[in-house]
């Protein structure tokens, strides 16, 4: 077994213990801690793959940034956690079947029947001095400068989203007077209507 | 690797509302809501002008942008018409919005940005614009599904909308890694090239194909991936509802002809069962539990879902006719859809969301024009001629039958029977029982004359069709 | 030598993970969200192991701009969160079904 | 010799049509008087010509064209045209007469009715329906008349609208006839198909080429082609002249008034099937098989209906059953061949009841419309002319040697019996012991009416008296061919006077046979006292003096002792009560059965509704798959994964 | 003159947009009656003008017109008649007519809707009968639905929801095959055009299928038992003038579909499955005769009765392959599809003419109950008159127009064979027994309660109302030749498309 495989099983098995841990633990922060282990070892998976640049962007943005921020919200939402205790309900054990049968169609199709070494080989090593980044950003600002606009203005979305959700406007303590005496009766008092009974009747 | 500037000149509508919408973005951050009027004509504006620009392009075709855009008589026409309708859309909303204390500039940023990315949709030649797009769609979407902060049905659709749009996302992206791993290539031109000249595996080539079909089932909202399309309509403020039922059905039908027949086009023959299935399940399911509905919102939620059925029927026949056809059902049915929303908003008013079915009761003796116009729509949707909702059924039907699915044909036929009772039943209530309240209906007058135009066109270009009808035709041939 | 296949079927194993994920856990949308982290890591994979043995960059290129999109996702799903909670005092998976039928 | 024309015929026809249609349409502008006139005008004018065609075609001269084209359908052409010879020619003449008489009468009888226009309407509208069948050329314009005097039979039974039995009887009626006008319509439709031609002379000439085909009905059983058409012809016939068991409807129409009694129930419309099977002489000669059915059911008619008359107390209905009687003679006549002899007897008929139904009719105003015959009795002194005038139709039908009745009926006897085909011997018996029936029930009928003691309040101020001139003469004018009309049979039964118009094949000449032994009228007569039906008649007579004017008690004790056949009789034999349960009960029974189960439970509630409510269930249900949890939707598109990649890829 | 005008256009676009005109002028001032009543009188008129020009000797479609339509499709705006879709318009134009003045007094709520809704069905209606393109007709025969639905909906009676729906969807149901098949055809001839499609050849197992479904779609028109139980509940609902056009033009089109496409175009299979036509068309004949015969609702018997006659259209037009193996002249065969079509035209007279009996007394008595009547004859003499010569019609009183075609449906039938024809004539006895049962319950007796005693006798409208109907119905049956002249070469046309295989 070469030093490639070793660490590539490694790695795939510590990737796969941390990702189940992020499924079954049932708290929030101890999952979001596993998932950024899960990230740690997919970045060194990828290192084994020459994407040295996209595997420092993971830690940097995931780990660094987007985790961060999950654990923010958790902390944040102070979620009580005894009620999320309770177990699996019923139709789980149906749900397993599927995706293990979802999960052996999915092996099957990947497998080295159709992408085993003989089929496709490995590829050379990229000579020394071939940077990564380099590649990376020649073609993001050339080829894909159309996508790479477009993500910005996803980010920018993003950030407009957000903060629409959550902006509250601050509740104004200090009194308008002018307001006040311009206020009219509409203003603060409406006549509704409403009817005495409402029934809640369903036609076929 | 050459950059030529001059092509960017085919994404001069994109651009010039990428800039309106920094704009518009700047008047929200800087007027706030006492800009909102601004804002709203500006985006009226903006939407207006894009659909000038593209109409003055109309003719040019070409790919730019090394390949991730393309520009061609398919994307200009699919983009006027998200234009036009989003005009209409924020017509509409307006009242809405006012009425609720919804009115704000951040409605309007979002709606415009989503346009964007619906455009950036419809021109992508590239899944990784195909993508980008979609996210720039969907994120704005999400966002204002919740936009309703205090309403806690609206936030619960964002939250489901959200989550099962993610997974429906990674999904798609699934597929698209595994295309990419069997042509090699990212690029909808050249994995088309890469299949038409074989030699690849073709279990893989389906293999990804089944995640694509998902997320564009998701998009579409076809059954089983249709199953937060109900949720959302309802819980979505009527307002947004209108707008995430029309447009970004034509960029979810673009995405679905990008994907399956600009790039595995050559490969029809695996995705049409596939389609088959989607298309037939939601032709069941969608007009089997239409009826048992209550919520006119909900009702029409899953008629969206038995229409995509039927848009699917189109695609899947795999010829240009069907295509044409799968086209002028979603124009068509985009514009039912706007009016029947449409009529939503204008019968509610403040605390009060003539959303059920019963709102709807002896509507023809309080306003008999009204009335007429939802019958006008309500019918169309049912596929009764001489409404146009007629013509988009025949024209996919037809397209099966040419490939002679005639089981699937006979399917078809008979759900659009189940169907027409619960349209008949909206009929029913308005025109057959006892009016529930008396009060006057007061809508802006713009908003009385859209939706009489609205619904008129329903019923002209079913006088009328072959205009339309040639247009989607002369899009593939 | 480790062939392509291991790694996509590490990418179909975590991707299996991710969904059988999202539906057994029914309490805590967060772990959701986690989940769809997941699943694009699945995805990003994917295209890595894709890309090294073909030897071309786009899908690196891909892979970029999911890791863009996907944190720009997780702001707007937290900040749809954090109204959800506002509005509802919770963040449990089944609490969430007024909308049905 | 071209005297008859088209125009002639068509005013004969029209003219009635003409006056029903001022006295129906226009009764209330023109008043009563102008109605009757119109009416009356209208049939005496075809009355004077019908007589003047009579001449004209005993002068020799006949006539067969087109009126008009009624339809075409392919080479087939349907017309409404005109045939006239000396069967049409008598049976104008007799129908325009007797309608005449009627309305005349009637003018007396209705006077005081609110309907007094459209009763004259309506026996216009029959005078015209029935010149329609006798003069038709063809089928099709057969059924026409056939059928309309069927609806004015309807409408005159139902005349008094409000009266129950009236309705009742008028439905039944019209339903009993359309039974036979059912076997009638295939009858036509077979005649179409296997001569290709509904026009009587294509058809009779192309009769040897039917009869020699053969048919399947059922599979394996061969018919005659001949055998079939003529056994669904006879069945309209049995349904129009009302013979067994098609007669139910009958004795039921004298809910209507006298007079209709008279012109459609007794001399025209009853016979219009004996006149069709007349006319049809030329297929039914082809058929011994027919005949022989024509035969025996003549002879049940002519026998059983007699029985029902002895016991029946209306007076109207014991000359009803006396007229079922004389149809079945009639209809005994034409299965024997003896198709003269028939025609001849419903000419004779004709006269001699519709004078005893007028006669009836009379009674009937002097005891204010009284028709139990228990309670009338010695009306003799006080209206003579009915008292005379019905004395000589009684004998007449009786067939008392002299009268009208005793030729026809004696032909048709001798007839019969000279007859050899199957049933003949049964039709012998049944038409002799009918002789001493008809003269047992007439004369009961005639001795309790006009002899005896008064039965009725003597004491009162509204004694009978005799009835008006309109009322007596036409009386008086049925009784001069109720004597005289018999010495015709020379010419007419075994004379030529029907050559070209009745066709009897050699074989079945029975009166050719009889006509050898004619040496004149007086002779027949002579001949005829000595004959067994005169002494048969004879005794009928005494036997009914003796039991209703001697021994008055005797029929009470006959009842008691008999009981059971008295009962039998008095339900006439069962039929109606047969009718209603299994006919009428049946088919409400069918009809809501069906309906009910068939088409409510079955077809809508199990397949309309059921589809619906099964969509509307399965809704429900499907519905529930929408539970709003998350979970259930992710694994929903996990599911559909799973479908696809099962499906598609693996 | 005629044949220069765009009649056909004009008969079918002055009716719609008349009625958009009722509709837009609306109740307020009092010209929607006015102006439905002239405009139903000039389509009338000018229907005329059809028969006047109409050239009896040719098959070929006469007054035609064709225009592009949707040129992606090769949709045409093809219209033209022959004999057969002829007299069909100007029954429909002549019952619009009569639907007009039925409703002038009746309806007060919304009339300009309900002369409207009337007008454009109409206009549709003729369409239906003149169109030529497969897409055209399937486009007018159901928009048809939609005026229909309305007027029972809006104006029916008190189970009018699920009488409406269950109509709707029936027919719905029907027709959707319909256009499956003429998608089917398309893809197969490569033209829309319905001539086209006569000319196709098709195999047998195609041919079975496009059979079935056009049977489908037509027999629920017709309709044919067992698919006729939206009638009777349509009929009760509907106000009387839905009544009169459901019966008198709405039935008609599934007789005029089975002519237009079942038999032209699948000579082979109708020939192949004709004993399931004959056996559903006798089973009509016989079972709705008995089930009529159970009705307590005079709408509800009226209904029934017209399932029964449109048995011996679609028995005409089917027995016509029996009587070619039976005979070698074809007279039989005309005198089957022309007595089909006789009847068509005559059922049309007479059930409108029952309806508006019945309306007239609903409008009075507010009941359709048979028992609530009785007697009325003494209290409407006129009336009672005018019913029981429509019931006579009803019938088939020979003199009638009922008479002819169920007679030459007989005669025809008897050449098939016959115990066909012996089933058919079962309606002489059943027919009359409903009918007249129903006339003696409702017209004759005593006055049977208060309610009969206050009637009032027909006013004039009513009177010329029914008087031209009873004319028509008696022009018919004592002369029906220049009635089935226009039909002849149509006829000849058609059974000359039969007896030749397709195969």
């Amino acid at each position: 077994m070469s030093v490639e495989q070793i660490i590539f099983y490694g790695f795939a098995a510590i990737l796969l213990f941390a990702a189940t841990m992020v499924v079954v633990v049932r708290n929030p922060v101890r999952a979001a801690l596993f998932l950024i282990l899960a990230f740690f070892t997919s970045a060194g998976i990828w290192l084994l793959l020459e994407a040295e640049f996209l595997a420092l962007t993971l830690v940097l943005v995931y780990v660094g940034a987007v985790m961060v921020l999950f654990l923010f919200v958790v902390m944040m939402l102070d979620i009580d956690l005894t009620p999320l205790q309770e177990g699996f309900t019923k139709y789980l054990s149906l749900g397993i079947v599927v995706v293990a049968l979802i999960t052996v169609e999915m092996i099957a199709v990947l497998g080295s029947a159709h992408f085993g070494l003989d089929i496709v080989a490995a590829p050379v090593p990229h000579p020394d001095g071939y940077s990564n980044t380099k590649e990376i950003g020649l073609l993001l600002y050339t080829v894909y400068v159309y996508p790479f606009e477009i993500a910005s203005v996803i980010l920018t979305v993003a950030i407009v989203a957000a903060i629409t959700l959550t902006l509250r406007k601050k509740k104004s303590k200090s009194q308008n007077v002018g307001e006040q005496v311009k206020v009219r009766r509409e203003d603060r008092v409406r006549l509704i209507k409403m009817e005495a009974v409402k029934k809640e009747e369903v036609e076929s | 690797m050459n950059f030529e500037v001059t092509n960017m000149i085919f994404a001069l509508p994109e651009m010039f509302m990428l800039g309106m919408a920094c704009a518009i973005l700047l008047v929200v951050a800087y007027l706030g809501e006492k800009g909102t009027n601004i804002v709203y004509r500006l985006s009226q504006l903006t939407l207006a002008i894009t659909a000038l620009l593209i109409y003055r392009s109309l003719g040019e075709s070409g790919i730019t942008f090394d390949g991730t855009y393309i520009k061609d008589g398919f994307s200009d026409v699919l983009k006027m018409a998200v234009m036009l309708i989003n005009i209409v859309v924020l017509l509409y909303s307006t009242s809405y919005l006012k009425s609720r204390n919804l009115f704000k500039g951040e409605y309007y940023v979002l709606a415009i940005f989503s346009t964007l990315g619906m455009m950036i949709m419809i021109s992508a030649a590239h899944f990784l614009t195909l993508y980008l797009g979609l996210e720039l769609m969907s994120l704005c979407m999400y966002a204002m599904v919740a936009m309703h902060r205090d309403s806690k049905l609206a936030t619960e659709a964002a939250m489901k909308y959200f989550i099962l749009g993610a997974i429906a996302s990674g999904m798609l992206l699934y597929g698209m890694s595994i295309i990419y791993g069997a042509t090699g290539s990212l690029d909808l031109a050249t994995i088309a090239a890469t299949i038409q000249a074989g030699g690849l595996d073709n279990t893989v080539l389906s293999f990804g194909l089944v995640f694509l079909v998902i997320g564009i089932g998701f998009k579409l909202g076809a059954v089983p991936f249709h199953m937060w399309l109900p949720d959302v309509y309802h819980g979505a403020p009527t307002a947004v509802t209108l707008f995430i039922a029309t447009a970004p059905k034509i960029a979810a039908f673009a995405m679905a002809i990008r994907i399956l027949v600009d790039g595995l086009g050559d490969v029809h023959q695996y995705w049409q069962g596939m389609l088959i299935m989607l298309s037939v399940l939601s032709m069941i399911i969608g007009n089997v539990v239409a009826i048992a509905q209550t919520n006119l919102k909900r009702m029409l939620a899953y008629s969206t879902i038995s229409h995509v059925g039927f848009i699917l029927l189109g695609v899947l026949s795999g010829s240009q006719e069907g295509y044409a056809a799968a086209m002028f059902y979603a124009l068509v049915y985009t514009l039912m859809s706007l009016g029947s929303f449409g009529m939503i908003i204008l019968l509610s008013r403040q605390g009060f969301e003539a959303d059920t079915i019963d709102d709807y009761k002896g509507l023809s003796q309080r306003n008999p024009w009204y009335a007429l116009m939802m019958l006008i729509l309500m019918f169309s949707m049912a596929g009764i001629p001489p409404l146009v909702g007629f013509y988009a059924k025949l024209t996919v039907i037809k397209s099966i039958i040419d490939i002679n699915l005639i089981s699937v044909a006979i399917i078809a036929v008979l759900m659009s029977v189940i169907g027409a009772f619960y349209y008949l039943r909206i009929i029913k209530v308005m025109y057959f029982d006892k009016p529930k309240q008396s009060e006057p209906l007061e809508a802006p007058a713009e908003m009385r004359v859209m939706i009489s135009v609205n619904a008129l066109s329903v019923l002209a270009l079913g006088l009328f069709p072959g205009a339309l009808l040639a247009v989607c035709a002369s899009v593939f041939y | 030598m480790i062939a392509l296949s291991d790694f996509l079927i590490l990418g179909a194993l975590l991707f299996s993970l991710s969904v059988a994920g999202i539906f057994i856990n029914r309490k805590n949308i967060i772990i959701l969200l986690m989940c769809i982290e997941l699943m694009l890591l699945a995805v990003n994979l994917n295209f890595i192991a894709f890309s090294h043995y073909s030897g071309d960059i786009a899908g690196q290129i891909f892979v970029f701009f999911i890791l863009t999109v996907a944190a720009a996702e997780a702001a707007i799903g937290l900040a749809i969160l954090v109204v959800l909670f506002r509005n509802m005092h919770t963040i449990n998976v089944a609490d969430l079904n007024k909308l049905k039928g | 010799m071209e005297h008859l024309n088209q125009t002639l015929l068509l005013t004969i026809a029209l003219a009635p049509l003409v006056g029903s249609i001022i006295a129906g349409l226009f009764g209330k502008k023109v008043g009563k008087v102008w109605s009757h006139r119109a009416a009356i005008y209208g049939v005496g004018i075809s009355f004077v010509l019908s007589v003047w065609v009579l001449k004209l075609v005993i002068g020799g001269e006949t006539y067969n064209q087109q009126v008009y084209q009624w339809l075409q359908a392919g080479s087939l052409s349907l017309e409404v045209g005109f045939m006239i010879d000396s069967l049409t020619a008598m049976m104008m003449v007799v129908v325009t007469f007797v309608s005449l008489m009627v309305h005349i009468y009637t003018v007396g009888y209705m006077h005081d009715d609110d309907g007094y226009s459209r009763f004259f309407s309506y026996i216009s509208l029959f005078t015209f329906s029935m010149l329609m069948l006798v003069m038709a050329n063809n089928f099709m314009q057969l059924f026409f008349g056939w059928e309309a005097v069927g609806l004015v039979s309807y409408l005159l039974i139902g005349f008094w609208y409000k009266k129950p039995t009236a309705i009742y009887a008028n439905l039944k009626a019209f339903l009993v006839n359309r039974v036979g006008d059912f076997g009638f319509l295939l009858g036509i439709a077979g005649v179409l198909m296997y001569a290709g031609s509904l026009d009587y002379v294509e058809v009779f000439a192309q009769a040897p080429t039917i009869a020699a085909q053969s048919t399947e009905l059922f599979a394996g059983h061969s018919w005659s082609v001949m055998t079939v058409i003529c056994i669904l012809l006879f069945i309209g016939a049995m349904g129009k002249s009302a013979q067994v068991p098609l007669h139910v409807w009958l004795p039921d129409s004298m809910e209507g008034p006298t007079p209709i009694s008279a012109l459609i129930h007794a001399a025209t419309m009853v016979t219009a099937g004996i006149f069709m099977v007349t006319r049809m002489s030329p297929l039914f000669e082809f058929s011994e098989t027919a005949l022989s059915f024509v035969l025996v059911i003549g002879a049940i008619t002519a026998l059983f209906m007699g029985f029902l008359g002895l016991i029946q107390n209306d007076i109207k209905r014991v000359i009803a059953y006396s007229t079922l009687s004389q149809l079945g003679y009639m209809t005994v006549a034409l299965g024997a061949s003896a198709y003269a002899a028939g025609v001849f007897h419903l000419m004779t008929h004709a006269f001699f009841k519709a004078l005893l139904f007028l006669g009836a009719g009379s009674v009937i105003i002097a005891m204010h419309h009284e028709q139990d015959i228990r309670k009338m009795g010695g009306l003799k002194k006080y209206m003579p002319i009915t008292y005379w005038t019905a004395l000589i139709g009684t004998f007449a039908l009786i067939g008392f040697p002299g009268l009208a009745g005793f030729f026809s009926k004696d032909a048709i006897i001798e007839a019969v019996h000279a007859s050899e085909i199957a049933g003949s011997g049964f039709a012998y018996f049944a038409v002799l012991a009918g002789v001493f029936i008809t003269a047992l029930y007439s004369f009961r009928l005639f001795f309790l009416v006009f002899h005896g003691k008064e039965r009725f309040d003597t004491d009162s101020d509204h004694l009978p008296h005799e009835s008006p001139a309109v009322v007596t003469v036409p009386l008086i004018l049925l009784a001069i061919p109720s004597v005289v009309a018999g010495y015709f049979i020379a010419p007419m039964v075994f004379g030529d006077f029907f050559a070209g118009s009745i066709v009897v094949h050699h074989e079945h000449d029975v009166l050719a046979h009889v006509g050898e032994e004619f040496h004149g009228a007086f002779a027949f007569v002579l001949h005829g006292m000595t004959q067994l039906p005169f002494l048969l008649a004879m005794s009928g007579i005494a036997v009914a003096y003796f039991l209703y004017m001697i021994r008055p008690d005797i029929p009470a004790k006959l009842q008691h002792w008999f009981n059971w056949l008295y009962r039998v009789l008095d339900n006439k034999y069962g039929f109606d009560a047969f009718n209603e349960k299994v006919f009428a009960g049946g088919s409400r029974m069918i009809g809501n059965v069906l309906w009910k189960v068939g088409d409510e439970t079955l077809i809508d509630g199990a397949v309309v509704n059921g589809t619906a409510k099964t969509v509307g269930a399965v809704s429900k249900i499907v519905r529930k798959i929408q539970t709003g949890y998350l979970y259930t939707y992710a694994f929903a598109m996990i599911i559909g994964l799973w479908l696809l990649l099962t499906y598609f890829v693996v | 003159m005629f044949t220069d005008l765009p009649l056909l256009s004009l008969l079918i676009w002055l009716p719609v947009l008349g009625g958009i005109a009722v509709l837009v002028n609306g109740d307020n001032n009092g010209w929607a009656r006015p102006l439905s009543l002239i405009i139903s009188v000039v389509t009338l008129l000018l229907s005329i003008g059809l028969y006047i020009g109409f050239d009896n000797a040719t098959y070929q479609m006469q007054f035609a017109e064709q225009a592009p339509w949707i040129a992606t499709f090769d949709i045409n705006y093809a219209l033209g008649i022959d004999g057969f879709s002829m007299p069909l318009i100007i029954l429909t134009a002549f019952s619009t007519v009569i639907v007009v003045v039925a409703g002038w007094e009746v309806i007060q709520d919304r009339v300009s809707q309900y002369m409207a809704a009337f007008l454009i069905m109409e206009g549709l209606m003729i369409a239906v009968f003149a169109s030529l393109d497969a897409i055209l007709f399937y486009v007018f025969f159901e928009a048809m639905l939609i005026p229909l639905f309305l007027v029972i909906g809006i104006w029916g009676g008190p189970n009018r929801v699920y009488a409406t729906i269950k109509f709707f969807l029936y027919t719905l149901f029907g027709s959707v095959f319909l256009l499956l098949a003429l998608l089917y055809l398309h893809h197969v001839s490569g033209s829309f055009s319905i001539l086209d499609f006569h000319k196709v050849s098709l195999t047998m197992q195609e041919q079975i299928y496009l059979f079935l479904a056009f049977l489908i779609a037509f027999a629920v028109k017709v309709p044919m038992w067992p698919v006729h139980t939206w009638l009777p509940d349509a009929h009760v609902e509907a106000p009387t003038g839905g009544s009169v056009i459901l019966a008198a033009i709405t039935l008609k089109i599934g007789g005029y579909g089975l002519i237009r496409f079942a038999l032209p175009i699948t000579p082979d299979a109708s020939m192949a499955l004709d004993w399931l036509v004959i056996g559903l068309s006798l089973t009509a004949i016989v079972y709705i005769g008995f089930v009529a015969l159970a009705q307590s609702d005079l709408k509800k018997l009226i209904a029934y009765s017209s399932i029964a006659h449109m048995g011996f259209v679609t028995l005409g037009l089917f027995i016509v392959f029996r009587i070619f193996a039976n005979s070698a002249t074809g007279s039989g065969a005309v005198l089957a599809i022309e007595g089909a079509m006789v009847q068509i035209i005559s059922h049309g007279f007479i059930a409108a003419a029952m309806f508006l009996c019945v309306g007239v007394l609903y409008d009075r008595m507010h009941t359709r109950e048979i028992s609530a009547y009785g007697g009325v004859i003494n209290t409407m003499p006129i009336f009672g008159g005018f019913a029981v010569f429509f019931a006579m019609a009803n019938a088939g009183l020979p003199g009638t127009s009922g008479f002819v075609g169920e007679f030459m449906v007989i005669l025809a039938a008897y050449q098939a064979n016959f115990w066909y024809a012996f089933l058919a004539a079962t309606t002489l006895i059943l027919g009359a027994a409903y009918t007249l049962w129903m006339i003696k319950r409702v017209m004759f007796g005593e006055v049977a309660n208060e309610n009969v005693a206050n009637l009032t006798d027909i006013n004039r409208r009513e009177f010329w109302m029914l008087s031209s109907l009873a004319i028509i119905v008696l022009a018919i049956g004592l002369w029906p030749a220049p009635l089935t002249e226009v039909m002849h070469a149509s006829v000849e046309h058609l059974l000359t498309q039969v007896s030749q295989s397709k195969l």
